[in-house]
């Protein structure tokens, strides 16, 4: 089986021959994989290198943990990714959107509709687990979309801002 | 015993903890070690959290906000009367600063394990305190008043000279505090403290402080009997902090020898005097490049990071609050206290420190504790435990001693790499982050080393991303068998699949 | 260094450990704190097994069973030379005290992290043992010499008088040993301990030793660097045997003062001395009720217990001899090695105390580690584990630290109580009725104590029959209602089930 | 519902009225229970009472884990109770039967068939785990099978030997 993986902007072309061997981007590499059954608890030796990870699916991406860094990564097999492909290879819609990482109640908005904003730039304030937290623009681009103002109470994952690339 | 300054001592066999999370479970276990009986209280969010569990009775007190449970006096007394029991321990955080408390547990005949109230009342107001113990020979950081309005204090920082730090006079960990460096920004810093302070403690009075720079934080610990007697237990190296949250905190410092230790120790007892103090205490000092030392405030309670001070003087600190509070007299004399090897405490945090430190809620899944020599961990969460909004989002605090600093710092790195926490995200990669930084090794740090000249971006550890996909394919491939296995049952795959069968077979 | 009696001493940035479990974790700890690259091995049981996922590398090296896999020393070496280990640590059991491994290390040019071959051979032959140390003025126990036939040591024992003991020439951990109180049972004992024998270690020689009564187990740690400095780190407590496998240690002893102290370090020393020993070791004694000591054997090895010596020394003895291997000396002079507090190791096995201490094998479901202060727990087990009946029956130690040996029992209480192990029974129970016995906690016991006068049946606790009658009705009666609303789904159950919908809504 | 539960030789009829009421022998209880879905952590309070355990269903029976001790509980609902009871209150059969508690092997055999033991008698020794365990009479009675001798190699569970009551 073939596989299209991707961690951190980095893609990987994955072949699994059988259950000891693999080729990634056309290296060949001895593997030894287990993973407890109901539990996310992995284990990989690759040649003989020991790597140990937690691994949950989560939002229909992975989630594997290594040594106390946490990796989002996403798996597609040669289907999927054609059709993936098919589509375009824009990103995928929602990049541009600042998300309510988690409930909590809006203290300021710094941007309105029209703006141009740079990645990393402040758009608004989050009062939540007793702090305030500064959420930032994913990328740059002219806000299009501002949905709250100061003092809404928004939900966990709630779109607060919505920037489109102008790329 | 029942003194005027709000203070009881007396012997107790059952005690109330009117606090949660990683701290409960501290009090529970040195409750448990003495043979004293434990009551919890909780909140509908935490009826399954490890406090509950972990006590000899526990009782709901309402919904899951602070200010419908923890934070409410009446039902934490209530509780008190019908469990029967003797004294209430209020960890940090909630209620463990209210002098009102103190004094409403002492008016009920109920022991109140921290100072008495008219101590905490003096040493929570930031301008009282100051006054007090500058009274009494401690050096402070210049300052105004509180209670000028914008104008005037606009008009006093452009005296005092910039930087200066805006400061909520009923502030405390670093809420309602804002550092500001051009004269430009204080109108918004004083707008932002206000608020933060008004959301936070109910009060919006801000005062300015002279802001040091280059400075460390460094605190002593106290503990003070209802005798009169008061010892300090060395210091602790707090100054690794990100918008005054404390992140890192270790003991002894880099930067006190024992001449300084001594000196600030002395000072820091006669602050304590100053205010009758009674049980532990910490005098939180800054300290200037050229080893001045001013008076920050006093904390009147127990703090997050008394593990450090615990490892390195073998004292376990809660258990002595909990005899100080029966009235008997400390065991140790300053003579007695002795400073052995080094321990470094990291707090692990739910919160993302490659997007800013966003807090993070979620259900945490996979918790699995670092352990082996020299490893300590205080946590009061587990898997299937929800990190809700509603509180803070520390997880766990660990702690790592070690003979000598280096061997702590490489033991430190050893215990993170092996804790494993998964479904929110946590602050474990800034951890290591910091550990592997020549600064930290090199003890060359102030209190906005973090904040200025530190970036998760300079990545300096090795990465795993071609292990993490190859992992993640693995997974998503087996996961895409099984699920044709299902499809196809009985046409069962009896390839040579050597460890797996085997490890199957081990299950069975 | 190489040295004519098999001991080779080099730097080294890479090492392997011959071993599993527990001390396997230990030592790949140690490694990764002091930056050594680690090389695990493993059988088929072992694939999933922490030291394995623990460590840098990891080679497959046979079956389960210890014989055809962590016994080979031929597999091993080979995994040595694949991986480029310059250094292999053997653990304790299997090739741990294999003179001839360790020369084969050493000829092959791998530094072999423990002592000189010769010293492992002559302390590992009871008889040379006794004899060489007797020669170098240290007290033994008296007794026959090895290679008689049964009807010699029969005759021997009749003159000796009993109760006496047989042990096996090659044995260790109580493994071929037999204590025998009349004469008419010597012969089915010399029967047993040489059947033993045979299939522990392939040597059935036995000899017969004076039964010292009402005798304590003291043993002494050592430290041995390669430029001929030796100390002593004090000694441990380990009188609570069965069968005589170790179920609790602690340091220091209840019944040895600094005189006392001294004077067995210092004839430790000597019998050390005596077979040029390098790296730790420990030397046991008997110590009977007159406080005379005798010499009983010398582990040429790190032993299970260690960590209660690390607890009250500060001394990390597992990186101790990972320097002392790599050449240097030794950091520390006898002078420098304080004793402070108390430590209490607890041995955590799959095992029925209610039983006959009968061994339970089964998948390990639940593992839940105490924490919190002074608390530290060495295993190599996790949920989804399968304790086999491949190796020992260990699952962990316990092991609490207090400024007091009563401060250490109540955190010893207090830690077995939060301990959670579930899929195999544990001796936890044993060593709860242990630590709440008169007898351990004002320090009355002997090495006879756990086998002659205490019973499992003279419970004190409490017991929890009507709370784990009703935990598992309400568990069944909640799987049963599951269940029905399976089948009626749609059909949901929407009462005022309070606690439980709040706590199902903030799972989502 | 009602519910037969006996443990350690007790037995309890307890009678679950609604989620915060249960009466124990015609004594009411108010409680809180709460489980973990997918884990055997669970939480009891009893009139406030605090108590925690481990809970797994293991071949019919709930082992119970509380404070350290494991509590081996047998629940029957009212049916399967009268059920028992028609089948009558003997014991169980096998209880007499001497099980191999790992897999081993037998080094001796102490008894033979038609010998009277007590309850506590050494029957055979087995080894395994490195070690000779002694395995003894779960009760008085007359030993009618032997079904193991010296040198026999036996799995985990396999009957080693069977006593009969004779009450």
């Amino acid at each position: 089986m073939k596989y299209y993986t991707s961690v951190n902007n980095q893609e990987y072309e994955i072949e699994i021959h059988h259950e000891r061997e693999l080729v990634v981007n056309g290296e060949r590499y001895e593997i030894d994989f287990q993973k407890l059954p109901d539990a996310g608890l992995a284990s990989l030796l690759l040649r003989n290198r020991s790597v140990e990870a937690v691994i949950e699916e989560r939002d229909g991406f992975w989630e594997v943990l290594i040594h106390g860094q946490l990796y989002t990564v996403q798996v597609q097999d040669e289907r999927a990714y054609r059709l993936a492909q098919a589509r375009g290879t824009a990103v995928a819609d929602g990049a541009g959107d600042v998300h309510a990482p988690m409930p909590g109640i809006i203290i300021a908005v710094s941007v309105k509709v029209g703006d141009h904003v740079k990645q990393g730039d402040k758009v608004a304030i989050l009062e939540s687990m007793k702090m305030e937290n500064e959420l930032r623009a994913p990328r740059d681009g002219v806000v299009t979309h501002v949905n709250v103002h100061p003092g809404s109470s928004v939900e966990k994952n709630a779109v607060i801002v919505v920037i489109e690339s102008q790329s | 015993m029942k003194r005027e300054d709000g203070l009881l001592t007396r012997r107790f066999n059952k005690l109330l903890i009117a606090n949660r999370g990683e701290i409960a479970m501290r009090i529970l276990r040195a409750c448990h070690e003495l043979g004293i009986k434990t009551v919890a209280v909780f909140s509908d969010a935490d009826r399954m959290a490890p406090h509950v569990r972990y006590a000899h009775e526990a009782y709901h007190i309402g919904p899951s906000p602070a200010r419908e449970s923890y934070l409410v006096v009446e039902k934490i007394l209530d509780v008190a009367k019908k469990s029967g029991a003797e004294a209430i321990h209020p960890g940090y955080g909630f209620l463990a600063e209210r002098a009102h408390f103190a004094q409403a547990c002492v008016d009920n005949g109920i022991v109140f394990v921290g100072p008495p109230a008219r101590a905490i009342h003096v040493m929570g107001d930031k301008q009282e305190a100051r006054q007090t113990v500058r009274a009494a020979g401690v050096p402070i950081v210049p300052g105004t008043e509180p209670g000028l309005n914008d104008e005037e204090m606009i008009a006093a920082a452009a005296q005092m000279g910039f930087p200066v730090l805006v400061k909520a006079v009923a502030g405390g960990g670093g809420k309602g505090m804002r550092p500001v460096h051009r004269a430009e920004d204080l109108p918004d810093a004083i707008a932002a403290a206000r608020r933060e302070a008004m959301a936070a403690f109910g009060d919006d009075v801000v005062y300015l402080e002279k802001m040091i720079t280059e400075a460390r934080h460094i605190e002593i610990q106290l503990l003070a009997d209802s005798h009169g007697n008061v010892i300090y237990l060395g210091e602790r190296e707090c100054s690794l902090q990100r918008r005054h949250q404390k992140l890192i905190e270790e003991a002894p410092s880099f930067v006190v020898d024992a001449d300084l230790r001594r000196r600030m120790g002395e000072v820091a007892v006669a602050a304590a005097r100053a205010v009758n103090y009674v049980n532990a205490g910490t005098i939180e000092f800054l300290l200037d490049k050229d080893k001045n030392f001013y008076f920050l405030e006093m904390n009147t309670r127990l703090q997050v990071e008394h593990p450090v001070t615990e490892l390195v003087t073998g004292i376990d600190i809660v258990q002595e609050m909990l005899r100080i509070a029966r009235g008997r007299k400390l065991r140790f004399s300053q003579e007695d206290v002795k400073i052995k090897g080094w321990a470094i405490e990291c707090r692990i945090n739910a919160e993302d420190p490659y997007n800013n430190y966003l807090p993070s809620t979620g259900v945490i899944t996979t918790s699995r504790l670092p352990s082996g020599p020299g490893v300590r961990v205080d946590t009061g969460v587990f898997p299937g435990y929800e990190i809700t909004p509603y509180y803070d989002s520390m997880i766990s605090k660990l702690i790592c001693y070690g003979e000598t600093r280096g061997e702590a710092v490489l033991r430190m790195r050893r215990a993170l790499e092996e804790y494993r926490i998964m479904g929110v995200k946590t602050n474990i990669p800034f951890h290591q982050h910091m550990v592997e930084s020549h600064r930290f090794l090199t003890g060359q740090f102030d209190t906005s080393f973090v904040e200025t000249r530190f970036s998760m971006d300079d990545s300096i550890g090795e990465t795993h991303e071609l292990e993490a996909a190859i992992l993640a394919t693995l997974a998503a491939h087996r996961q895409g068998q099984q699920a044709s296995q299902i499809v196809a049952r009985g046409a069962r795959d009896t390839s040579n699949w050597k460890y797996l069968s085997r490890w199957e077979r081990l299950r069975r």
